[in-house]
């Protein structure tokens, strides 16, 4: 099997893991559950670039791919601490943990942080 | 010699591939969560025979941050928000 | 191939046979507790065989020291980690009969 | 034939861990996944040679992003209804129909077209590798990708210093707190977590300084450093040690700003003699890169370290 198959092979098991996590964040309801969909197709995303970079590589991966995904990855640990903020938030003030106003809170849980 | 290491990283992750099925049926918290320090352990193994299989003595380093912060993950889920009976031991 | 290769592959394979080991017993093991068991077969002894045997193999001093410096961190650190499961599941077991 | 055997291996390991985090039925086993793959995608990115990623992703993907998950599962437990939802193989069911539609409409096309797009991608060539090595000669350092950080795409570094800034002031502003003393005291835990995070904080600054100065020549650098500083300031949290809150207010706030403070001096410095922003002497700039480095990965670690402690309970929460 040549370089170029490896390639293929990683870029669509990227758009997969894109498809899948983005699936998930506009389908699932539970917030957590989505967050980690978010996560899911930022990884998806990162892997497309690196198995770009890997086919231009030479020694190591092209390094101006890899330099991108390793802001990415800060940004997006950042970005999932913030939506971890918000979700904990939305528990806490509602009782409940997506973003369903139709559903009744349940009132046992309602005021533990 | 680079086939043989690359042999016992891709063997190791098989053993991963079949310790997923612990997470997926359980059925304790625990259980799972052994599974995932084996895998963290395995992961360090295959890091250290890629780095070998593939000459990037980076990876080792990679290896190295498995290590040193594999506790994290334990240590958060056995912690407790609220202390838990005072009195008692620790 | 050097002699040095050959004791490299041996215990390369010895290392992978205690992970196979972990595994099985991870998987076939009936509770926790003993499932803990089979978790440190493979964290002490797998990585330590593989460890010594990537040693034989570089057989470079700055490699060595970092090698046996992430065995040694992993025998703390999962022999911590395996306390801390088994101190959990001995509370939990306290805590279940008490609510029910 | 070996390497094609790993690589569709490890594809469809991280395509059963994505799956399985996604569509399983219990929370925690979710978040254990999530973790498993974090590990994964970092051995992928072994594979695909990318150590400098393999190292963040190590200490991002496979254990801040779990504990940060792990801690709010905690308290984002479902209750009552919803949580009879959950339990269901898939909870998509409640959603209404044209939802539904809608959502899978949008993934299958953007999945056709991101599809079609990759072919596209596998005849291009090129890369930008040859340009970066040309370029490196005279960068301020021997790495080609601490170079693109902090050199050729310094402005990315420095905007992304910033996000991470407003990351961790939406947090604080959400939690209603405007800084880390008015946190509860962390929880007493068993002296032998203590005793190993006692022993083990002193590798866990080493290595964080080391990768710190591998960057240099080697994989490693600001943000790898940054990151495991982070998860050692966490470290010492959960182990009952009081970490972060030690400081004194204002040094937080200057560590936090720190990094991009850092930046902003050095560009404004180089647009005022040379005319350019974030422009580097020649004859300084390996100087210059190893001092804007540190003080992101101060920055970096204590912005991250923040975002989680930040989320602990406030004194003003507790029972009592």
């Amino acid at each position: 099997m040549t370089e170029l198959d490896s390639f293929l092979l990683y870029a669509l098991t990227a758009v997969i893991l894109f498809a899948l996590g983005l699936s998930s964040l506009l389908s699932r309801r539970h917030l957590l559950r989505k967050i980690m969909g978010l996560n899911i197709m930022s990884a998806g995303a990162f892997l497309l670039f690196i198995s770009v970079a890997h086919r231009n590589g030479k020694v190591f991966a092209d390094p101006v791919p890899q330099a991108m995904v390793i802001t990415g990855i800060v940004v997006s640990i950042s970005a999932t601490g913030f939506a971890l903020a918000l979700a904990r938030r939305i528990r806490k003030k509602t009782g409940l943990t997506s973003l369903d106003y139709r559903e009744e809170p349940s009132p046992e849980n309602h005021n533990r942080p | 010699m680079h086939h043989f290491y690359l042999l016992m990283a891709m063997f190791l992750f098989l053993t991963i591939l079949a310790g997923l099925l612990r997470v997926f049926i359980g059925p304790t918290k625990a259980d799972r969560m052994l599974a995932a320090q084996l895998f963290t352990t395995t992961g360090t193994a295959i890091c250290l025979l890629l780095a070998e299989a593939l000459q990037l003595d980076g990876v080792r380093d990679t290896a190295l941050v498995f290590v040193i912060l594999s506790i994290m993950a334990v240590a958060a889920f056995v912690r407790r928000l609220e202390p838990k009976n005072p009195g008692g031991e620790p | 191939m050097t002699i040095w290769n050959i004791f490299s592959i041996l215990f390369c394979l010895a290392g992978g046979a205690f992970f196979l080991a972990g595994v099985v017993g991870m998987l076939r093991f009936p509770d926790a507790m003993s499932r803990l068991h089979a978790l440190t077969k493979a964290d002490n002894l797998g990585l330590g065989f593989i460890v010594v045997g990537l040693c034989l193999r570089s057989l470079v001093v700055p490699v060595i020291i970092k090698l046996l410096l992430i065995w040694l961190t992993v025998l703390l650190a999962s022999s911590t980690a395996c306390f801390l499961v088994g101190n959990y599941i001995l509370q939990e077991a306290e805590e279940k009969p008490q609510e029910n | 034939m070996t390497d094609t055997l790993f690589d569709m291996t490890l594809c469809a390991a991280l395509i059963l861990a994505a799956w399985r985090v996604l569509h399983s039925s219990d929370h925690f086993q979710a978040v254990v996944l999530f973790i498993t793959f974090g590990l994964i995608l970092a051995l992928a990115w072994v594979r695909l040679e990318a150590p400098d990623i393999a190292i963040a992703e190590a200490a991002v993907g496979a254990s801040l992003a779990g504990v940060m998950l792990l801690d709010a599962l905690r308290v984002m437990r479902s209750v009552g209804k919803e949580h009879e939802q959950e339990k269901r193989w898939t909870s998509v069911a409640k959603l209404p129909s044209f939802h539904l539609f809608f959502s899978f409409a949008t993934v299958l096309i953007l999945s056709v077209v991101l599809i079609s797009a990759v072919t596209e991608l596998s005849d291009a060539q090129g890369g930008l590798t040859d340009l970066v090595h040309a370029e490196l000669e005279g960068s301020g350092t021997k790495h080609p990708v601490t170079a693109v950080l902090l050199n050729f795409r310094g402005y990315d570094t420095w905007i992304e210093l910033g996000v991470l800034l407003l990351a961790v002031l939406g947090v604080l502003s959400i939690r209603e707190c405007s800084n880390l003393h008015s946190l509860a005291p962390p929880v007493a835990t068993t002296i032998v977590l203590e005793n190993l995070v006692r022993g083990i904080m002193p590798l866990v600054l080493l290595v964080s300084g080391y990768l710190l100065w591998r960057g240099g020549f080697a994989p490693g650098g600001a943000f790898q450093a940054g990151v495991v500083l982070g998860a050692g300031c966490i470290l010492l949290w959960m182990a009952g040690h009081r970490s972060l809150t030690m400081l004194h207010d204002a040094t937080w706030r200057i560590l936090l700003i720190l990094g991009f403070l850092a930046f902003l001096a050095l560009g404004s410095y180089s647009l005022l003699s040379t005319g350019v922003f974030l422009a580097y002497d020649r004859q300084y700039a390996s100087i210059q890169i190893f001092l804007l480095e540190s003080a992101a990965t101060l920055s970096i670690g204590t912005t991250l370290a923040g975002l989680m402690l930040a989320l602990q309970p406030l004194k003003k929460d507790l029972p009592r």
